[in-house]
């Protein structure tokens, strides 16, 4: 317990333009035949919550930023989107 | 003198005793480096072999490449020291940035453990200097994340510089350009998806891989 | 009115009167939960114990039998071969992939438990008919379950077994065997030695995932609806289990534990309770030293948790520095848990070690977990003799042959097929048919998801009757099979036990190996029925008898009962594991494959024996008759000269006859040497006249077929004389055609696609 | 084309509650050696976007919904989150 508030982030991984998404289409290609023939650009991403004691909010979206570029998402296929939310105080 | 081979252990790691034992079958000394330890021990050469270092949560090699013996292999390979990285290792230099472009799920979204048939692209690279550009080779692959890819402009450099080191005969991955290892500029630094260890004796059924674990032998022996 | 606690978790009356009276007062709420878990049918084997004594299970070359985590036999040259076989079927119904993963991960906890390197894997499975959506669910779910889990905790699955059937719809089967290889010196065994000795929880933190898991999955039927029943689904971690796995091996090299067990079902009270029990001694728990998962978990729940990837070492206090040295390296958490006593009891306290200066200390709880820790002089919150929690009940069920038993078998599938199928009729369809049934036809759509190569031992992979394995260093070699005819149990159980045996027994020796030892895994309906009770009473029977004949030691085995969903029994199911030695492996064994040119052999006799084959079950529905007849002499005589043959290098290829009888081993002999074959079933050795489509498809026991030089012939058949047993040349590998004369004749190209593609085209649809 | 109006949908899959996951908590333990010791609660989970074309924005929450019953989501160990928001019309 640092005594710091506490922010709940959400990032939503996804391949960038023009790379592939096996499993989103495989997925699409399976939904006529359950009967959903309406359904077009079905993407899957991956998505990480996470919870990070940081000093501002600001300071805690630069840091789940950093975490993205270095380690969560790798830059060569992928995109990410980060968004970062105080948690009520307990 | 005998060529000390050094294989990195990550935890997940599987193919380490593998690599060691068909470089051993070939009269290196082979032994593990440990992936905590930040050298390479003065090893003539480096293999990252193959397995699931760190269970290849999040992304295949996002975690290994913080691993404190991954700067020692950067700067030995940036100091011409002969790195290859088989299947999960190939992965992990990828992620490392000591070789351009990523592995993807294969294009069939299933595991593949079978026999494949790699040509050999160019025999310049310390995996391929003993053998000869258009020889098929009999080696099998063992993955999910297998299909290489990179952008344009990538690729085209890759071609032109003559870095595609394998081609698959038959893609069974979706690969870019049927592409089943690369390697850097310097031509030291190689990944491939087949691994070559699997085929190192009689009783495997192919003994093709001893072409390509011998190439590095040699490779040290110009280095040093 | 509710009912009673023990009620709730699954006691009788009785149990519940036979707790009180051991205690001599009423059990505390986390006792009886202890008490229920230890005494399930899952961890007590309650009604099966009497039965399964009756298995032959003393060789020479036994060093643990049945009891331990799995089997070990001696191999020689100071190696020695642990091996077990597990069922994962509950958890798999409810959710293949994660089910049929944590049921890989749990057999690799047994056999590294006794100081093996695991270093195979095999899966026999059941599933429904593939036209089944739900069923084509499960088989993806529980092959890729088992590919995420085997590839990545770096254990190859070498082999296994693929049958569809209807009467696994709801109830699919999931058994994994895995075999271990370790030096006579590393051997390990589940024991706490001296009091002072230290319980060290090895592995994943303990979460709510599991409660109950052995008393409510696999100990009680399947009723509908109840969802919210179930304990949450166990996810599998493989990269935990493989630090775990080398964590481990590096303390049996370094001399640094007394005795290892894994948690399996029952968690913590089985592991902690049996080690101590062993040696006659007792054991302190602290549930405050246990590394939690989720905030507010009680000790009831600690103590049943059945969650995954997890070990308990017995440590001496002198050494528990350079264990926990060894967990940092690998990154597996690692707390000291309980204390071995001289008390003869197991206690279990919460917030005591602390005060009393064991070593260690209270791990961080998760967030939002602010338990206070009770005082160290408070009373134990269990205290109970400690051979009772595994001392449970042992039932002696009640035995009744089915009623219809007697009527089905008397109805053979072979006059309905006679008047059908008389000599004469073009049975090229029926052929093709049988290659194209799913149980039948190409597994590699399966195996190719299985890393099977790891280790460099793997000479003979997925494919071929047994999978063989070389012993580097050595000149050895092992030979493997799973096996299981439930049909065959159905009809006739003492001779269906037998059959199993006698088949996997064949499949290693046409490996050139000389069968050692067995495992298996019993899964049967409800045992509160008769007829399911005696069905198990007779293949216990027949296997035995066949493994007394064959000089083949049972090492270990598993039981699952309750396979049974919507009032529907699976038919009777035994699974068994058979591993051979190859002593001196010269060349790679033959194939299931013709060779060009070659004269094509068989040995063994064949009989109209169509009862529960595939022919008459699965193409013309006939479930009823007797299976063939297990002829357990004429198994002595074939099973050495078989494994003689095939090591030699007498012969160039090599198959048993199983599934779909003669006509199917040659069609797949020719697909897998890609060449066609000529036959006349004229020259067939026969024990009794047949019909030509008998002779074709009857699955007579006792029979393989070889490929050999014609040149080798002469030979070979004078050997075959000498060793009575029945052989003669059939026809000769060559062209483009399988062909059996005038009755069956399929072109090579069409009968590989229908036998390659079916399994890939059923899951298309 | 059908003439329906578009609709896209964003699923956001999760881990039912006591439901190990193994790779967020490997992740989590990856990150204080990056120097991140303020990060706790890591889920590694999926989300899926796409566009469905459907009579009303009640229907199309339905139909995903159901989707996500049978075949997007894994109900036995996954909880699962439908938003959907009308497209502007091209
Ligand atoms: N589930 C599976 N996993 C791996 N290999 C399998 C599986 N099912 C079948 N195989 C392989 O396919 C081959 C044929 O299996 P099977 O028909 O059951 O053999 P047999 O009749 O000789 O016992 C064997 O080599 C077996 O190991
Ligand atoms: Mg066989």
């Amino acid at each position: 317990m640092t005594g710091m508030p506490s922010y709940e982030a959400h990032i939503d991984i996804s391949h960038l333009p023009g790379v592939a998404d096996p499993a989103g289409s495989t997925v699409e290609r399976a939904l006529p035949a359950l009967g959903y023939d309406n359904v077009s650009g079905l993407k899957i991403a991956r998505s990480i919550k996470l919870v990070l004691e940081c000093a501002s909010e600001a300071e805690a979206k630069r840091q789940v930023t950093e975490m993205c570029e270095r380690i969560l998402a790798n830059p060569v296929i992928e995109n990410y989107a980060v968004s970062v939310t105080e948690l009520a105080r307990p | 003198m005998t060529t000390r081979v050094g294989v990195i252990q990550f935890p997940g790691t599987n193919c380490e005793l593998d690599v060691i034992h068909a470089m051993t079958q070939l009269g290196a000394d082979a032994s593990i480096l440990w992936h905590g330890d930040p050298t390479v021990n003065g090893v003539d050469t480096v293999i990252v072999p193959g397995g699931f270092a760190h269970g290849d949560y999040l992304r295949t090699g996002a975690i290994a490449r913080f691993s404190p013996v991954m700067q020692a292999v950067a700067d030995f390979a940036a100091s011409g020291g002969p790195v290859v990285g088989i299947c999960n290792g190939f992965q992990i230099l990828c992620e490392a940035g000591l070789l351009p472009g990523a592995l993807q799920k294969n294009a069939g979204l299933k595991f593949l453990c079978e026999p494949a048939e790699i040509r050999v692209e160019t025999s310049r690279s310390v995996l391929t200097n003993g053998a000869q550009v258009g020889q098929v080779l009999r080696v099998p692959i063992n993955h999910f994340e297998g299909n290489y890819i990179c952008d344009a402009s990538t690729l085209a450099e890759l071609q032109a510089e003559d870095r595609v080191v394998f081609r698959y005969v038959r893609n069974p991955n979706g690969a870019l350009d049927d592409i089943a290892g690369v390697c850097n500029a310097a031509r030291n630094v190689v990944g491939l998806m087949p691994h070559p260890e699997r085929a190192s004796d009689r009783l495997l059924g192919s003994q093709d891989g001893n072409v390509l674990l011998g190439s590095v032998l040699s490779a040290c022996a110009k280095v040093s | 009115m509710a009912d009673s606690l023990h009620v709730q978790l699954g006691m009788t009356d009785d149990e519940f009167e036979a707790v009180v009276a051991e205690l001599g007062r009423e059990p505390t709420h986390l006792e009886l939960a202890m008490y229920s878990v230890m005494w399930s049918e899952h961890c007590s084997y309650k009604s099966s114990k009497p039965h399964l004594k009756r298995f032959p299970t003393d060789a020479p070359w036994v060093m643990v039998g049945p009891g331990e985590g799995a089997g070990v036999i001696d191999v020689g040259r100071d190696l020695a071969v642990a091996i077990r076989i597990e069922s994962h079927n509950h958890p798999s119904a409810v959710e293949p992939y994660q089910g049929a993963a944590t049921g890989v991960g749990g057999i690799i906890r047994d056999v590294f438990s006794m100081g093996a390197r695991p270093i195979a894997l095999m899966d026999p499975l059941r599933f429904g008919n593939l036209d089944d959506p739900r069923t084509r669910y499960i088989f993806e779910g529980v092959v890729s379950g088992i590919s995420g889990y085997g590839n990545a905790v770096g254990v190859p699955t070498v082999g296994g077994e693929v049958v569809f059937d209807d009467c696994y719809r709801d109830n699919p089967l999931v058994n994994v065997f895995c075999l271990g290889l370790l030096n006579h010196d590393e051997l390990q065994l589940a024991v706490a030695g001296a009091p002072g000795n230290l319980a060290v929880l090895l592995g994943s933190g303990t979460g709510r995932d599991g409660i109950g898991g052995a008393s409510v999955l696999a100990s009680a039927g399947f009723a509908e609806g109840s969802l919210d029943k179930r304990p949450s689904v166990q996810v599998g971690d493989p990269f935990e289990e493989k630090r775990l796995i080398e964590a481990c091996l590096e303390l049996y090299r370094r001399k640094l534990v007394v005795g290892v067990q894994d948690l399996g079902a029952a968690g913590l009270s089985c592991a902690a309770s049996e080690t101590a029990a062993k040696g006659g001694a007792g054991m302190d728990v602290d549930v405050a030293r246990i590394v939690r998962r989720e905030p507010k978990m009680t000790p009831v729940e600690l103590l049943t948790s059945e969650s995954q990837e997890r070990m308990l070492a017995i440590v001496t206090p002198e050494q528990l520095d350079d264990v926990l040295e060894v967990a940092a390296r690998w990154e597996v958490r690692a707390s000291v848990v309980g204390l071995v006593t001289d008390t003869e009891r197991f206690r279990v306290y919460d917030g005591r070690f602390d005060a009393l200066g064991i070593p260690g200390k209270n791990p961080a709880r998760p967030h939002g977990d602010n338990a206070e820790v009770l005082s160290s002089d408070s009373a134990p919150i269990a205290d109970v003799p400690i051979g009772s929690l595994g001392d449970g009940p042992v039932y002696y069920r009640p035995l009744a042959v089915p009623d219809d038993l007697a009527e089905r078998q008397a109805d053979d599938p072979r006059g309905v097929l006679a008047t059908k199928f008389a000599d004469g009729v073009d049975l090229s369809a029926e052929l093709l048919t049988l290659l194209a049934t799913p149980t039948i036809a190409d597994k590699t759509w399966v195996s190719r998801q299985y890393d099977h190569q790891l280790f460099l031992n793997t000479v003979v992979g997925p494919g071929s009757d047994a999978a063989v394995l070389r012993l580097k260093g050595t000149t050895k070699a092992l030979a493997i099979s799973t096996d299981g005819k439930a049909r065959f149990c159905a009809l006739d159980p003492r001779v269906g036990g037998a059959l199993v045996v006698l088949e996997a027994a064949r499949n290693v020796a046409c490996a050139g190996a000389v069968p050692k030892a067995l495992v298996n895994c019993l899964n049967f309906g409800n045992p509160e029925h008769p007829e399911i009770m005696w069905q198990f009473s007779e293949v216990v029977d027949g296997m035995s008898e066949a493994c007394a004949a064959l000089d083949l030691p049972v090492v270990g085995g598993n039981v699952s009962f309750y396979n049974e969903s919507r009032g529907a029994n699976i038919d009777p199911t035994p699974t068994v594991g058979v591993v051979g030695l190859i002593d001196d492996l010269k060349v790679i064994p033959p194939a299931a494959a013709l060779r060009d040119g070659d004269a094509v052999l068989v040995l063994g006799a064949t009989a109209p024996e169509l009862g529960g084959s595939e022919w008459a079950s699965v193409l013309h529905g006939l479930h009823a008759g007797v299976p063939p007849i297990a002829d357990l002499e004429a198994a002595g005589r074939l099973l050495p000269f078989v494994a003689e043959l095939a090591n030699s290098g007498a012969v160039a290829g090599i198959h048993d006859v199983s599934d779909g009888g003669l006509a199917v081993a040659i069609a797949e002999m020719a697909i897998a040497g890609d060449v066609g074959v000529v036959i006349d079933l004229a020259g067939v050795p026969i024990s009794e006249a047949c019909s030509q489509a008998e002779i074709l498809f009857s699955e007579t026991s006792n029979r393989v077929v070889c490929s050999v030089s014609q040149l080798d012939v002469e030979v070979l058949l004078a050997a075959a004389v000498a060793a009575e047993i029945p052989a003669a040349v059939v026809g000769i590998a060559g062209g483009a055609e399988v062909s059996f004369g005038a009755c069956a004749n399929v072109g090579l190209v069409e009968a590989t696609d229908v036998w390659r593609y079916a399994i890939e085209r059923s899951l298309r649809r």
